[in-house]
């Protein structure tokens, strides 16, 4: 034995327990040889496989990643697959946005019968790996092309005009006692505002950006009574699916909608809504026609246009800027747990410190509770003191909802979220 | 010829080309368009049984049945079949296909004929010529089995339908009829045999 | 954990000879937290077991690895082995170096390091493993039947004659279902009422069973061994309670002609009626929309007559609540109707056989009140149009069944056998009459059933002929009826006096509202869906809901009835004990840290996940969120990935057991 | 209204008594007859057995021509034309396929004019407005009205009515103020396109459909087709030599029974040009 040790790849396995568990026992019962590099973490479920067990395995050194269990339609648990089969659509085009190598990670569906398919699936995705070596890439560095920088909009200046009018209102509405609080824009950023006399205060300009509904879940906001709270048209979505998650009742709030043309932040440029739908009064008129287009896809376009190896990189290096100040989570307005999962030390499903490998595990994090629920608002982007465009994988994740479920967050009251539901027709054409 | 069932081979490689989404193969034998065919007596094959040899791959017995030049196309099998069938579009691939061929049951030779010359004379004239239509009908008929009494059947009908203004001796032409040719060229079928 | 023990088996030769099990039990002893590890020939075996037990006891242990086979071979023959030695079972877990190292792999270096790494991945999981205790769920011994058919009568005797109550919920006036109303059953030709109506008796008596007749299950509440359910008494507008059955209202009664349900609207009954003569319970009710009294405070002869004042015009719709532990659903079926509307379907009715505009056109039910001796026509055979003994009768098989531009593409299974008794019934009752069969194929799969089919044919000289009808009109008071005949090839006209469809069956109206009230779940057609087609054929995906009979698919007598008894001995099971015992490895929320964004409650495959609210003891408001409920989770672990503030968690496999394992593999 | 008129062969044949019974009764209703330019024969029976493509092809020319020149709706009053006309509006629906037509028959093929069929005519004038319209009730007359095949069939093209028992030719005939009878042959065919090549079947078909009118106690038939009027009205008397029976059944087209209602003479609907005039 003189050739040099060939590299052993290792391959984490998480199978659900009543498929591909028998389905790796029957191989076994059947003799059935195959590499020994896989070692199987038994989970009662693949509806149980969480997106984070998948990026743990591959921070503990995993060179590849199975997740495997029943079938469509033999779920013991009747439908546990098809929710995980929607998640995994979902994440994984959140990891090929990141440039993580999708050949790492290998899904399949495999019976209590098909034990011949077990060992099919493990020789070929070892061996499949073992030419790939060992997975250098993840949070590689180096060189990468330029990606354009986001677009901007010059603000829309005539439906600005309504701004008397807001302080009008918002004075009629403190003094007549019909609400306690407006959460409002002021001269420097957001204001609370809860007597009649300092209506005059607010202003509605092109420094209105911020989503001020991200304001409603503050404890210290809630304990100051019934509020208003003053919308743009894209803000309001998210209250939609605020209502969705039961975060938000439209009687707890007066909504005070902004017709708007823009307000010259990245997001305006592709904005799809002009005037609100759903609120309690609508100020102002937007001139134009309802704009068509999605967000920008032109800078994710840019990125997507890179090979792996060059996304990674190009997210390495922004991310190596994050401190992990939690900017990002504080201005979300779909934010809201009140422990969040960075903040669970046991177990640790994320490494805290501001160090690589915890920067992605987070941001993966982030974006990944954002699917199918971020609205686009772009706050994130533009709290990030770093100055990381996080909104990028929002933005991924938006276009996928829409290509896959035909989701956009924040636009029908009455659609099923995305995450929490599943079609029997989901695409699995990236599943064995 | 192949003996290919239908369902086992793509459609593209057979015989038969069925124009639409037919599906010979849903069918289960149950009879319901023999039942309901006004004309299934005089058959020498049932429409059941036309199908079934279509799903067989039995193209040669079809084609040279004479059941498929004595279905009048009333579409009452297919509108009743429980499995949708298109049981009279079966029937209008297969006549398109044994007429390709010259397979074309001998004994129904004046249908086949009708058929061939009714299309003919739209194709020179872009609309119908009843006069000429009959005559190169009887004509034909006459020349192909010899009655020569065939050529006066109906001639009794002539003068009553001249009493009721019904014969046109000048009919009415289409303007364009360098169109209606270039139609016909370009749906000349495609697949030979 | 840090006093864990690692049984290393060599399972014979099985895992021995490619894994070093010597030293993968020396490499295991070194694993922090382990306190000893052994290897043994068999440790399935009883001295095997032994050891562990032993070993639980003298090194105090407090977290056991078997490393042998398969979890679904051993698990619990070792986690009760640890019982017996006072270790809570769930602190024992298995690796698997049989089925997936030592069969699979024949490099025995490498497969001595998987071995050892397998072992490894168990011995973190238990050291992360808690004490669980198993679930008990207190069970209320009592149990629902919904529907008084055969199906359910059957059930309900088997359950009531273990010693367990039962309430019975019965839409019609008097139960006894379809059954009641059938003639002749085959294969044996025995007479189904002569079966059935002592069983129907029996329930109306038995000492456990509570019967709501003419009520329906309005509300479900609850879970497995703990269901709440409302029941809507309908007004009968007679006091059970006082009418003693004697038949005066409804021989006093003057509206005598309203169709009756009972014979398919082939005969007549007053507004005042008992559906049948041995009616269970044997105590009418008033057609509301008929009564002269309640439509316009006439007539009254009824309330006039009845000596036990049991007539009460003012009786109203009443709501009553009974508490359960199982339900079994046994509502049954309908036939497909041929009329050319059917509510709530896109069923498309049959044009070519008329709509049902002809009166001799009739289905299988109707023809079976026609032969039945207490049928409208007192068991002579006579036809609905004018009364005529029909000499030739057709009878087409699968009207609506196997028909997919109709709807419905399944077979309605039963069909062909009553098509050949009703042959056979008719050549008894009109000897010189000839019976016609249209049929596509036969299907007479069970115990007598083919040898049924030919003697209709061999003896009783039904004439079969193998195809569809395309079209029935009608001539000089003939039926025309033009089908075909495949094996001959040939179309086939026979001029009839009578035609009975075999139409499809189908599940009884309202099957969909009561299923969801029930949040079982149902087929395309309104079928009941069974938990597992094969293994788990009577219960259905949520815990302590069983089913029965036609409503799960079309079904005969006796299949019914084995489905019935099937159901009856699984809720006997639930209700042996007080409590109903469950594994421990469920989800948990911690309330505390929930976002109450009821992502969960979406995912939940078994709507084990509710809204609650988090309150001081004193009763003050804290905040929402989401809550397990321990009876109906069924541990998949669903919850647990989509909840973002990692708040839900799975025991057995939670995420710091999971996280812990995958870092092993650092 | 803007509604453009295909005649087909038929009408401007041997059938153009139900051309000249059309114009005299819509005429009296107000319709006027826009009559398309360049039509050409929709292919009928023979096209559909012998060239599917052709059989889409030539209805597909007619309907884009028709669409071209701006008509909405296209009244075609033979069933067997509408039919082909609504077989290629319903091929046109598969893009690939509209695109194909439209290079064959140098036009672009929209389909997505309506076509229109003599009862449809009627309803979209109005039964309320025929009604009124009625001078001469014809109360003598009661009517076994004939559908034929391709009124109703295939249903999936056609669209109209129902397919197994259809009643709107019964509820234009009845607000006439004529009887109908329940009979059993309104769909059946009557043998169609065979009447020169097989004549046999047709007289066999057509004997059926005469007599089963006659049993049910009609004095007449009425259709809205000239093939079947051919084949009920003119080869009656061959039915009747063949059969040996006296059958002497007059065969209206719908339009002639409404047009003798609005008070027209039978010369001017030319009903007196019919084979069996009076029984």
């Amino acid at each position: 034995m003189s050739a040099a040790p060939q590299f052993e790849p290792k391959i984490v396995a998480y199978v659900c327990n009543w498929c591909t568990y028998l389905g790796a026992d029957l191989a076994g019962t059947a003799r059935l040889e195959y590499p020994p590099n896989v070692r199987i973490i038994r989970l009662p479920c693949t509806g149980r496989i969480d997106f984070n067990l998948i990026i743990k395995a591959l921070e503990v050194g995993a060179d590849g990643v199975l997740v495997s269990g029943c079938h469509p339609g033999d779920c013991h648990y009747t439908a546990g697959n098809y929710h995980a089969r929607r998640r995994w659509i979902l994440f994984r085009e959140l990891l090929d946005t990141l440039g993580i190598d999708l050949r790492r990670i290998e899904f399949a569906w495999i019976s209590a019968a098909e034990g011949r398919k077990w060992q099919q699936v493990v020789t070929e995705f070892t061996e499949q790996t073992r030419k790939l070596g060992p997975y250098k890439e993840l949070y590689a560095t180096g060189a990468f092309p330029d990606v354009p920088a986001p677009e901007t909009a010059s603000p829309g200046a005539k439906s600005f005009a309504a701004e008397s009018e807001l302080r009008e209102v918002c004075h009629k509405l403190l003094s007549e006692g019909t609400v306690k609080v407006v959460i409002g824009y002021g001269a420097r950023g957001p204001v609370v505002v809860t007597r009649p006399e300092d209506a005059d205060r607010l202003v509605w300009n092109n420094r209105c950006f911020s989503n001020l509904t991200a304001y409603l879940k503050r404890k210290e906001i809630k304990a100051l009574g019934k509020a208003a709270v003053i919308v743009k048209p894209c803000d309001e979505k998210s209250l939609v699916e605020l209502e969705k998650e039961a975060q938000f009742e439209r009687k707890d709030a007066h909504v005070i909608g902004m017709a708007c043309e823009g307000v010259g932040q990245p997001k305006c440029a592709h904005c799809t809504a002009r005037t609100p739908r759903f609120v309690d009064v609508t100020l102002g008129v937007a001139a134009g026609p309802e704009p068509q287009s999605s967000p920008s896809p032109n800078r994710l376009a840019a990125l997507m246009a890179m090979p792996p190896v060059e996304r990674m990189a190009f997210w390495s290096d922004e991310f190596n800027r994050c401190v992990k100040c939690y900017a990002c989570r504080q201005v979300c307005p779909m934010c809201y747990c009140e422990r969040c999962i960075v903040d669970k030390n046991r177990p640790m499903s994320i490494d805290p410190a501001p160090s690589t490998k915890g920067n992605f595990a987070w941001h993966i994090a982030r974006a990944f509770h954002l699917a199918g629920r971020c609205v686009g608002c772009g706050e994130c982007s533009r709290a990030c003191p770093a100055g990381i465009d996080l909104a990028l994988l929002n933005i991924s994740l938006h276009i996928a909802a829409q290509k896959n479920f035909g989701y956009e967050a924040g636009m029908d009251p009455k659609a099923e979220p995305v995450i929490g539901s599943y079609t029997l027709h989901d695409t699995e054409a990236f599943i064995r | 010829m192949e003996n290919q069932a239908l369902g086992q081979v793509p459609s593209e490689h057979l015989p038969v080309h069925f124009p639409s989404p037919i599906q010979v193969a849903n069918c289960y034998q149950c009879g319901k368009c023999t039942a309901g065919c006004p004309v299934a007596m005089h058959m020498d094959v049932a429409p059941n049984q036309v199908v079934r040899l279509a799903q067989l791959g039995e193209w040669e017995k079809a084609l040279r049945s004479r059941a498929i030049w004595e279905c009048v196309g009333c579409q009452t099998c297919s509108t009743r079949c429980p499995k949708e069938v298109d049981c009279a579009g079966v029937m209008d691939a297969l006549r398109e296909a044994s007429l390709a061929r010259g397979m074309a049951a001998p004994e129904r030779f004046s249908v086949v004929a009708f058929q061939k010359i009714f299309l003919e004379n739209i194709r020179r004239n872009g609309r119908l010529n009843e006069l000429e239509l009959i005559g190169h009908f009887k004509l034909d008929v006459v020349l192909h089995t010899g009655r020569i009494p065939f050529l006066f059947k109906d001639a009794g009908l002539a003068p009553q339908l001249g009493k009721r203004k019904k014969l046109h001796l000048i009919p009415g032409k289409a303007r364009d009829r360098g169109v209606v040719n270039r139609i016909f060229e370009r749906c000349a079928s495609e697949r030979k045999p | 954990m840090s006093r864990i023990g690692v049984f290393t088996c060599w399972c014979g030769e099985n895992i021995a000879r490619t894994v070093d099990v010597d030293e993968v039990a020396k490499r295991v002893a070194e694993l922090p937290g382990v306190r000893c590890s052994l290897n043994y020939k068999y440790m399935c075996a009883d001295p095997g077991q032994a050891l562990v037990r032993e070993k639980i006891a003298s090194e105090k242990l407090d977290g056991v690895v078997v490393a042998s086979c398969s979890p679904h071979m051993h698990l619990k023959t070792f986690r009760k082995a640890a019982q017996t030695a006072g270790l809570n079972p769930y602190l024992v877990e298995m690796a698997n170096i049989r089925e997936q190292c030592s069969w699979v792999h024949h490099d025995r270096a490498q497969a001595t390091a998987k071995a050892f790494e397998i072992i490894r991945l168990a011995v973190e999981k238990v050291r992360n493993d808690a004490a669980l205790q198993p679930i008990r769920v207190p069970v209320t011994r009592r149990a629902l039947v919904i529907g008084g058919g055969v199906a359910g009568i059957q059930a309900a005797l088997d359950i009531a004659d273990a010693g367990h109550e039962v309430v019975m919920v019965e839409r019609e006036p008097s139960i006894g279902g379809k059954m009641a109303g059938l003639s002749e059953t085959f294969p044996t030709l025995d007479c189904s009422q002569c079966i059935l109506t002592p069983r129907m008796v029996e329930v109306g008596q038995h000492p456990r069973i509570k019967l709501y007749s003419y009520s329906e299950v309005e509300k479900v509440e609850g879970f497995v061994g703990n269901f709440k359910i409302t029941i809507r008494q309908k007004a009968r507008y007679v006091d059970v309670s006082k009418c003693t059955g004697c038949g005066e209202c409804w021989n006093v009664c003057p509206l005598k002609r309203n169709s009756s349900e009972f014979d398919y609207g082939m005969g007549m009954r007053p507004a005042i009626y008992i559906p049948f003569p041995q009616a269970v319970p044997a105590r009418p009710v008033i057609d509301k929309s008929q009564c002269a009294k309640l439509i316009r405070n006439g007539c009254g002869l009824c309330e006039k007559k009845c000596k036990a004042e049991a007539i009460n015009f003012k009786d109203e719709d009443r709501l009553v609540e009974e508490a359960v532990g199982a339900v079994v659903v046994a509502t049954g079926y309908k036939l497909y109707s041929i009329a050319k509307s059917q509510p709530k379907t896109t069923l498309a009715g049959y044009g070519e056989y008329g709509y049902g505009k002809y009166k001799d056109v009739i289905d299988s039910l109707q023809f079976e009140r026609l032969v039945s001796a207490s049928g409208p026509t007192g068991g002579v055979l006579k036809r609905p149009s004018d009364g005529a003994i029909p000499k030739s009768v057709v009878f087409i098989s699968c009207v609506g069944s196997r028909d997919n531009a109709k709807g419905l593409p399944y077979c309605s299974k039963i069909c062909c056998m009553y098509t050949a008794k009703h042959t056979m019934l008719y050549k008894h009752k009109v000897h010189d009459g000839q019976a016609h069969v249209f049929y596509m194929d036969i299907r007479a799969g069970g115990k007598g059933y083919d040898e049924f089919v030919r003697r209709a044919i061999e003896q009783d000289g039904a004439r079969y002929y193998r195809g569809r009808v395309s079209k029935i009109t009608q001539e000089h008071g003939k039926l025309i009826v033009r089908g075909a005949d495949t094996l001959a090839g040939i179309p086939v006209t026979i001029e009839a006096d009578m035609v009975v469809l075999a139409a499809a069956m189908r599940p009884a109206d309202g099957i969909e509202e009561l299923a969801q009230k029930l949040n079982i779940g149902y087929d395309e057609f309104g079928f009941l869906m069974e938990s597992h087609p094969k293994l788990r054929p009577v219960e259905t995906n949520t815990a302590g809901i069983f089913i029965a009979g036609a409503c799960h698919s079309p079904k005969d007598i006796p299949e019914a009835v084995a489905q019935a008894s099937a159901a009856a001995s699984k809720v006997q099971v639930m209700l042996a004990a007080d409590e109903l015992t469950r594994e421990p490895e469920i989800a948990a929320i911690n309330e505390q840290t929930c976002a109450a964004c009821f992502t969960c409650i979406r995912t939940c495959p078994y709507h084990a996940i509710d809204r609650a609210e988090l309150r001081t003891p004193r009763g003050a408001f804290i905040k929402n969120t989401a809550r397990v409920n321990p009876g109906l989770c069924m541990g998949c672990g669903t919850c647990v990935s989509v909840c973002p503030s990692k708040s839900a968690d799975l025991q057995g496999f939670t995420d710091q057991q999971v996280y812990a394992m995958v870092e092993s593999l650092a | 209204m803007n509604i453009g008129y295909y005649p087909g062969c038929a009408l401007h044949g041997s059938s153009n008594d139900y051309e000249q019974s059309l114009r005299a009764c819509l005429g009296a209703l107000d319709v006027q007859l826009d009559e398309m330019k360049d039509w050409i024969c929709c292919g009928a029976t023979a096209a559909h057995s012998l060239n599917h493509k052709l059989s889409l092809a030539l209805p597909a020319r007619n309907l884009a021509v028709a669409e071209r020149d701006g008509f909405k709706q296209l009244f075609a009053p033979c069933p067997l034309c509408s039919m082909q006309l609504l077989k290629a509006k319903k091929a046109a629906g598969d893009e690939r396929v509209r695109k194909e037509l439209s290079e064959i028959v140098e036009a672009d093929l929209r389909g997505e004019s309506e076509v229109l069929n003599l009862i449809q005519m009627f309803e979209k004038i109005g039964v309320a407005r025929l009604k009124s319209a009625v001078k001469a009730p014809p109360k003598s007359i009661t009517a076994a009205c004939y559908y034929g095949c391709l009124l109703t069939r295939p249903p999936d093209v056609v669209h109209f009515d129902d397919f197994e028992q259809p009643t709107s030719m019964e509820t234009i005939v009845a607000a006439l103020g004529a009887k109908t009878v329940e009979w059993n042959y309104k769909t059946e065919c009557c043998g169609a396109g065979m009447t020169m090549s097989n004549e046999d079947i047709v007289l066999e078909l057509a004997h059926k459909i005469l007599s089963n009118a006659a049993e049910h106690g009609a004095n007449c038939l009425v259709v809205a087709c000239p093939m079947c009027h051919v084949n009920l009205d003119m080869k009656q008397a061959a039915v009747e030599r063949r059969f040996g029976k006296k059958l002497g059944m007059v065969v209206y087209y719908l339009s002639d029974l409404v047009g003798l209602a609005l008070g027209l003479s039978a010369e001017q609907l030319s009903i007196n040009r019919h084979f069996v005039t009076q029984a």
